[in-house]
């Protein structure tokens, strides 16, 4: 009774406050956009350079030049402004987005990222993940809590590192974790996914955690 | 008055191609790349480049026509996922990769065009990307010191531009290529809309024309979709 | 929807500010200074500023202001030429000035706004600006290293604005005030037009809303000249 | 029988090349504009954030929001772009400019060069000096040979530097000097000003220098 994708995009959709400018990664991060409440006004940026991201266009209105950090097509909002990719950063790195929402490989108890490379595979590259994980103040997991069975939540990575303790939050299938990225408190675990038992999350993370009271 | 507007792609790279030169290319993905000079970087027949490019293109298409024609030997690029014929050059040893951070292939590119010989970033703190590099401590975190880069030749693809060399970029085609043009010894540029000095706008002039030295009219850019996404029409 | 508009200035400064802080104030000397929200700030009352700005206003205008109420400390500055108060309160030792070459000053203004805590220039190598500082050579020239500059509050004055925080300059009044806008944990902004969003360009946007935090609508800006000169007419 | 200012000033728009791109200082520097020749296309730039720099306006039609570095109204080219003041002194240390021309106090046989400061008096700042000294590919003084009487080209600057063998060329209202500043080969006189003899600016001269072949 794990939760869908599309539930772990609802989650992690609670970390979103008014007024907030927001990176999503792709894949399961996408959907969050989905779940943005009634009246809360979030601005998305695109790490190609864009802020104030719309949705995919209407068949038929697609536009080359408008594309997100995903290579889609997407549209503007009355909100929107362009700029370059060394503005676009500019933003990222100095601080200035609130949120990011991204997937992993695997995340470590001290808040270490893996996601963009597989020793052995062929490397694409790691893009914009890591100044997104490095830059961005709060920096939010969505992934699933297992990789064909094995553990994601790790006491270290040993998959190559996309940023050392960048993780604040880990929303997985089976529930959510806070890492005391700066405070080195470690990690906890926060809420359960309903149907899920505890004992079912022991088995599957291998990371140390702690378990917050009233679970 | 000297002039910089050239007939065509291959006119305005005449004598400025050699082998094992640096060349920056504009671009994300297949989003505003300058693919009539890449067409002529190609056609040239120069090898050994050292590209300088966010991506690779894709098979056949944007920097895939220079995977086609082995003329690249080494990438300096944040993403090259979408091209089988560079997997497999990489995956061969034909090709090397400098994987860089996006954001700090960004501002090495403009570091590069501003003077700066380097600069600190928390970008690949503690990841394989620092490696070799100096990590200092300011204000209690610590930073990466990056390089600024510079090519020989950069080729950038712009909305409009003048004769003068002034260019405006149209909305997420921008990207990298206003960097680029900043950062090469001789930038080339290739604009859908040629229009004479005059006719822009001062104030929304992305690039000034002292950073373009020659410039082509490129009305017919294919103009490429990667991920053609769309959403239904309401009822 | 979080509102970024306030009625007037010193609404749009209401708990922003406090004794000992930190301020940077765009402009180039008289051109594009924010003149409303320089005067709700010496209205204010805080003392003993720290204030970034490139120049120091001229008697009684700009930056002047806060001179004749003796609420600056320190300024960061690379020209405070043509003020008679600055000079007294300068050589009276009630002022400092940390004197940053233009180019430097505007560079560490983008620097501390984009994330990077220092950066190499060649601009001060072996001159009184580059003591105490590190100095490199990379690729057989001398650089001096120069650190981000961030503040607590950035006023900034623009052209046009949407209730969005999106803004554009117009001409030579952008100067440091797009960089400013950037650098600061709260950018508050004074606008001679504002509009609702979708009225502005996104292609054209300089200061994306992302980086500020407050506006005000200010249609009477005064725009002061300087240096007002002149050519005849042709008969 | 020494040169006017129009005259030095005429002088130093013998640097100037087609499509050249030019940063000119205040003061005789200025006056370099009237000089351009006929068919000749020179862009100045003017380090506030301005490319393109057109004359001063006719009465009645100065915009404070359109002054040149020296804060003096100016008006629009059609060739005219504007920019921030970080892209513009990208475009100065970057080395895109082709030519600066400036006045100065003082100036070295190596290239030194002080125009900043004097100690003692009040300081102004030295404004965009240095970052064009140290950017700009040629730099080029204008300036009287000596002032009160003392020499201005000397062995070694007594004032502050603005900045260390960035020095290509000296016009004086005696002569022009050219000055070896990469190579460490010292100054040349290369030209006397009509009526000028080389006893008269030996005299007015401290730093050591060659005199060209055929004066």
């Amino acid at each position: 009774m794990a939760w869908t994708r599309d539930q772990m995009a609802a989650r992690a959709a609670i970390e979103l406050r008014d007024g907030f400018y927001v990176n999503l990664g792709i894949g399961i991060p996408t959907l969050v956009s989905n779940h943005i409440p009634a009246g809360m006004t979030v601005q998305l940026q695109s790490e190609n350079g864009m802020l104030g991201m719309g949705p995919f266009p209407y068949e038929g209105e697609e536009d080359a030049d408008l594309i997100n950090a995903g290579k889609q097509t997407v549209t503007e909002l009355p909100t929107t402004s362009f700029f370059s990719s060394a503005d676009s950063f500019a933003m990222i790195r100095g601080g200035h987005i609130n949120l990011s929402i991204m997937g992993a490989m695997q995340v470590a108890g001290n808040g270490d990222l893996a996601n963009w490379m597989i020793p052995g595979k062929m490397v694409k590259g790691m893009g914009g993940a890591m100044d997104l994980v490095a830059g961005v103040k709060r920096v939010v997991v969505v992934m699933e809590h297992t990789a064909k069975g094995k553990p994601k939540l790790l006491k270290s990575c040993t998959l190559p590192l996309t940023g050392t303790r960048v993780v604040d939050l880990v929303i997985t299938d089976l529930g959510v974790f806070e890492i005391d990225k700066a405070g080195g408190g470690g990690m906890t675990l926060v809420e359960v996914a309903d149907g899920v038992t505890l004992e079912q999350i022991a088995e599957s993370t291998e990371a140390a955690y702690s378990v917050a009271s009233g679970l | 008055m000297t002039n910089k507007v050239y007939p065509d792609a291959s006119a305005a790279l005449d004598g400025l191609l050699n082998d094992s030169m640096t060349l920056m290319s504009g671009g994300f993905g297949l989003c505003g790349i300058p693919e009539a000079l890449i067409a002529a970087v190609a056609s040239s027949g120069v090898k050994n480049l050292t590209v300088i490019s966010n991506n690779a293109g894709v098979d056949g298409i944007g920097l895939g026509v220079m995977l086609e024609t082995r003329q690249i030997h080494k990438m300096v690029s944040s993403y090259v996922g979408e091209n089988k014929l560079f997997a497999k050059q990489f995956l061969d040893g034909d090709i090397v990769v400098e994987f860089t951070p996006q954001g700090t292939l960004a501002e090495r590119i403009r570091a590069g065009g501003a003077g700066i010989p380097a600069f600190f970033t928390r970008t690949g703190v503690g990841t394989t990307v620092a490696e070799g590099k100096e990590v200092r401590e300011f204000d209690g975190a610590q930073y990466v010191m990056e390089r600024g880069l510079v090519a020989d030749v950069a080729i950038v693809h712009a909305w409009k531009g003048d004769t003068e060399g002034n260019l405006i970029y149209r909305k997420t085609a921008r990207n990298f290529n206003p960097m680029m043009a900043t950062a090469a010894k001789v930038t080339v540029a290739e604009v859908e809309e040629l229009v004479e000095p005059g006719e822009l706008d001062p104030d929304q002039i992305m690039t000034p024309g002292i950073f373009v030295d020659r410039i082509i009219h490129y009305p017919d850019a294919s103009k490429h979709i990667e991920q053609r996404t769309t959403r239904p029409r309401e009822a």
